[in-house]
């Protein structure tokens, strides 16, 4: 055998190939996320930037536990998971700097676009608002007996609007395909969960919904996809909705503009030690299921990649108003030029 | 041809469509075994069974966000609003992400929401509501309030053929007092869009919809009578995108505009009625532009009182008088 | 002795006194209802009647664990609470004819009327809103240190809505004094309980919010009486929210025009069993709390004080319309008459 | 006398009333330990303790709800909306409840609820909202905008002193970008309702408020200079209830009329204004009432897209003189 005998069967039924996609991925996301924060500082990203370092592990763990036809809603730190679901890195490079090549034509920001062939719906801004809409989409599944499954993340503070408890409890009652993943995080912009919520645990916020809620450690990205998988199971044999909180950490501010004042110093750097994606590493070659060489040819890949992928956007137009009125509805096709506008008015 | 109430117009539409689509399916609160608090979907359940006519939980933001999505796979949803008062819970839901959503993201949302509108029924504060207003802002939506039986189907059947948003606005007031024979097999589609000639006139163009159109009338033709002056009655039928060609050629015939609306006056669509009038066909005016709304308070329950405050015939006839007399 | 062997100790540190007084309510209640129904059916109410026939022992019990300076919002079937607190038969009456003597002068509907010095805040007929509005009057309790208690009525259906969720999730993380009751009668309109929510038991809803939720009987009178005493004095110690599920049954429609053809004849029956008053009145004289003379006094008393506010109410003038423009705000007192109505325009 | 932001004179605003009023306290998201997420009320946790400064969950409905309920008790709570966009999750609560609740019930409700609101920020659709017009429909609110850093002050002021409820439209573009002198020991009190000249002039009346005053003001300078036609300004401050006398006495001067607001022409509030001055001054104008509007679509993200959409000084200029040679 040309294993060690330190190599473990690997566990969720996984292969080693795809513990290296997964491998690429994480780096993928924390990778794009710097070459994003180098643009930042170079003012070439227009508005804010979020990051989801530290919580890469269970973005793209949990997206990576889907199907192919299963559909996501990311929030605005699962760029891991949109990646996993193939978005491209140059479509965020241009959203974020606005460029007419983007997907939405610098309409939108950040990764607020989608692409429903490939399986991701674009957030808005109003936090919540995706559940009910997921729940829609996953009742689709169900309606038309399709093998299909839904994903929908929200985090701690999102979990207060009242869109999440109109959503998770129609979903349930319901019973439709759909995965809820609430990502722990400690934090809604500067306010602590426990400000939030008087509940310690979010997963028994399914209580309130007769359906099965889980903590899972969500740094451990094997332990993530595993819930995950199991999650998306019950939901694809017709047994309704699941809950999972992932617990994890958000170790920058809320957008990068943020000081962090209120996270105190002695918990960031605990977190920094239970890094999802040097923990998963270690655990590849702790097991024998990559070597250094494979590291280093996934990292060099990403980074060739992002090479490209930043020269590919940077220099793109800004969008143009052009295109501007056009399709606020099918029909009409383009809103009026308004009349000071107009050369003729 | 049999006569067929506004509600049963309505009923019809939706049948027919669902018939001939299956994409199309309801839901809301009690639309199933109950068959709704206005009984429009009597029979439904029996008829489609339950994937079709969904019974939801009490929560209008759910009800609206689900159907967004059942429309983005190829679903072509109707949501109930049990009274359309209750709507106001759906509206970040459908302001924020309905209305925008193929505007930044490229996305169909081929979804109806409906509900019984209006007052004159003492209903209260609550059930008495026109919100026409609160949605007639947010560009991506589109409105319809039909008048008559005619086109309470015409518009349901295309409210729910549009591929985008439709917000249909029924009045409750017409459901059962209004009648008209509609033809069986004919295919009623009322364009989105396009306004309706009620009644021919030459001295004056009253431009108005849902269940004002039939105030209007009555007092068109009491001053026809009393007065020997002609209105012209123009409803509106679809209230976003408004057919500005019409009212524009209505004016320019008629050269004296009274709008009449059953929602308040400040900030009802009066305004920009009159804002558009204004800006294409101002120099065709004889007198100002004037509306007749209800007053700006929350609409009372007691009979007496909510008479006072929605609009009357008489309160049209009083009007349309003074403004010919300009 | 004066009192026969029978005789046991009363529960719940209630007096005989007392005692009465619930039976006087609950008597009240009932009987207000039935001739609401007979002024229904001479067309003397305006729009709908709604009866809370089977749930009067809940709502009364329930509103009189609560002591003077707390305040309580009710629902559409808990007349029986607005009576506790002092809502007086004649205002309701006047109320369901729009008379111009109503509390509400004829803007309002049935009971939707309030008295803060009384203790009761009128409700709007959006289902949910109340409970953020009585979390803020709770708020209002523990930001001035004053020892009182809000308490909010839900049906099972208006546990569904977002504004549910928000009041209580806000109430709980704030730890107001603040009970709040789910009525659980079964059915919300014509939805059974199974179709609005995946749960059995509505108390694990408080699972959700981190505070303590408790399934009672809602027809057994003291056993309401006692949970929400002992949920009220949690509140004013300043231990926080308590969620109570109080389970009943509707036995009449949504309202009087609703022919209840979802509701089984066998389990309107086998609820009528069950009545709450006729439980309770069996139990006060199994236990020789009251006699038969006792009994027929409240009845009388019931029956004189509603026959005079009959009397009082029947013949009142409706509302005239000179000042239906009153008091859209403070200041300006009045909305503007419209030119088409003036005579000077 | 200090320069002072427009921020910091609503900052101080605050801190004022509070300072002199007990029942007076801050809700919001983030409004605490974080100081909001523009700063507006940094330090005030240390200042009046938390129990006068109450971080909230993220649940626009139940801070709107609370703050009514905490308003009936005699307190006087400000609710602040992280930014004005998700003031819609609490449309419900304040359409139905808040809005009513003296008329229907005799409970003064005396809250204000503010938050950043407009574009020009490259905020995208969701972040760049000025939602005055959801909220102009509605009678039993009253809803204010400043443009001014003394207005920011002396509006929020009056605001929190009103019986009534206020929406405090604080406009983000103009936080750190305009400063004035603001004497510190004077009360500085802006009277709700009443308008504010920005500038005198005879020949066009431009009728706006909130941010688009200044960008009004630059145009009035360059049609001066190079038109030689005098503008005049008014800043409307309060939107409802509005200051008609102010509307009319200047359209009865100069005659002729343009309405500016960053908000969408359809449904946006420059058509009531329209039909307010039509109704009131219709034999004083020369010209009709134009509007300079955004488009009608929502607010896009990219610089260039932003820019298109929004009104700009060059249109505003643009339309002046065509009305000027109507
Ligand atoms: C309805 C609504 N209210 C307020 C906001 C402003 N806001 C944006 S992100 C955020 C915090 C979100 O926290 P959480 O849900 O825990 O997600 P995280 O950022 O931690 O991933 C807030 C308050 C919003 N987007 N939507
Ligand atoms: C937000 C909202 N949606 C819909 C309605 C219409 N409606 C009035 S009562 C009712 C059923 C309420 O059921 P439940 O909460 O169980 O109270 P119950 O009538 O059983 O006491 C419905 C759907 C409403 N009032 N508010
Ligand atoms: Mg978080
Ligand atoms: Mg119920």
């Amino acid at each position: 055998m040309a294993t060690t005998a330190k190599t473990r069967v690997i566990p969720a039924g996984l292969s080693r190939e795809q513990l290296h996609e997964i491998y690429y991925y994480l780096r993928l996301t924390r990778s794009l996320e710097e070459r994003l924060r180098n643009l930042y500082r170079q003012g070439k990203v227009i508005g804010g930037l979020y990051s989801s370092l530290g919580q890469e592990g269970e973005s793209v763990a949990s997206a990576y536990a889907l199907a192919e036809g299963d559909i996501l809603s990311p929030l605005i730190r699962n760029l891991g998971a949109m990646l996993v679901k193939g978005a491209k890195p140059v479509e965020v490079l241009r959203q974020y700097m606005a460029k007419a090549t983007s997907p939405t034509a610098g309409r939108e920001m950040n990764i607020h676009f989608n692409d429903l062939r490939l399986g991701f719906l674009g957030q808005i801004s109003h936090l919540g608002d995706m559940v009910p809409v997921m729940a829609g989409i996953a009742l689709s599944f169900r309606l038309r007996r399709e093998p299909r499954v839904g994903l929908v993340y929200v985090g701690d503070g999102a979990t207060s609007t009242g869109a999440f408890h109109e959503g998770v409890n129609f979903a349930a009652v319901q019973r439709v395909p759909l995965v809820v993943i609430v990502e722990h995080n400690g934090y809604a912009y500067s306010t602590p969960t426990s400000r939030q919520t008087a509940v310690e645990r979010l997963a028994d916020k399914a209580r309130a919904y007769g359906i099965p809620g889980r903590t899972v450690d969500g740094n451990d990205v094997l332990a993530v996809y595993e819930a995950t998988k199991h999650a998306v199971e019950r939901a694809r044999a017709g047994e309704g909705v699941t809950l999972l909180e992932l617990v994890t950490y958000r170790r920058r501010g809320h957008a990068e503009h943020d000081d962090q004042r209120y996270q105190p110093r002695e918990e960031i750097a605990a977190w920094e030690g239970r890094d999802p994606i040097e923990r998963y590493t270690r655990q590849l070659r702790d097991n024998a299921w990559i070597d250094d060489a494979g590291i280093a040819a996934i990292d060099d890949r990403v980074s060739e990649e992002l090479d490209r992928a930043v020269a590919d956007s940077e220099n793109d137009p800004v969008a143009a108003p052009d295109t501007v009125l056009r399709s606020v509805y099918l029909d009409p096709p383009a809103a009026d030029v308004l009349w000071f506008r107009r050369r003729d008015a | 041809m049999p006569e067929v109430t506004y509600l049963e117009a309505l009923r019809q539409g939706m049948l027919e469509e669902m018939e001939r689509d299956e994409s199309v399916f309801i839901l809301g609160e009690d639309i199933g075994a109950y068959g709704g608090a206005f009984k429009v979907t009597d029979g439904f359940l029996d008829r489609f069974g339950p994937s079709r006519v969904i019974d939801t939980p009490i929560s209008e933001a759910a009800i609206v966000g689900a159907a967004a999505g059942a429309a983005h796979m190829g679903l072509r949803p109707i949501a109930e609003m049990q009274f359309i008062d209750f709507i106001s819970c759906a509206y970040d839901m459908l302001t924020n992400y309905v209305a925008t959503a193929r505007y930044r993201a490229g996305l169909a949302t081929p979804i109806v929401v409906r509900g019984p509108s209006g007052g004159y029924v003492r209903g209260g504060p609550f059930h008495s509501q026109m919100p026409e207003a609160a949605f007639f802002h947010t560009p991506g939506l589109k409105l319809v309030a039909p008048a008559t039986a005619r086109d309470a189907k015409g518009l349901i059947k295309a409210a729910i053929r549009d591929d985008d948003p439709v917000i249909y606005f029924e009045h409750k007031f017409l459901y059962r007092r209004i009648k008209e024979d509609l033809p069986e097999g004919e295919e009623i589609l009322t364009p989105i869009g396009k306004a309706r000639m009620a009644r021919e006139g030459t001295d004056l163009t009253i431009v108005t919809w849902s269940a004002l159109v039939w105030k209007a009338l009555e007092a068109a033709e009491q001053v026809a009578k009393e007065d020997r002056a002609e209105i012209e009655v123009l409803d509106l039928r679809t209230l976003l995108p408004m057919d500005d060609e019409a009212i524009m050629s209505s004016t320019k015939k008629t050269n004296r505009v009274l709008i009449v609306h059953e929602d308040t006056r400040t900030g009802g669509l009066a305004g920009e009625i009159t804002a558009r009038i204004n800006e294409s066909a101002f120099e065709w005016l004889d007198a100002p532009v004037r509306r007749v709304t209800a007053h700006d308070t929350p609409i009372p329950y007691a009979p007496t009182l909510e008479d006072y405050v929605l609009p009357q015939t008489a309160d049209i006839v009083s009007a349309a008088r003074r403004l010919l007399a300009y």
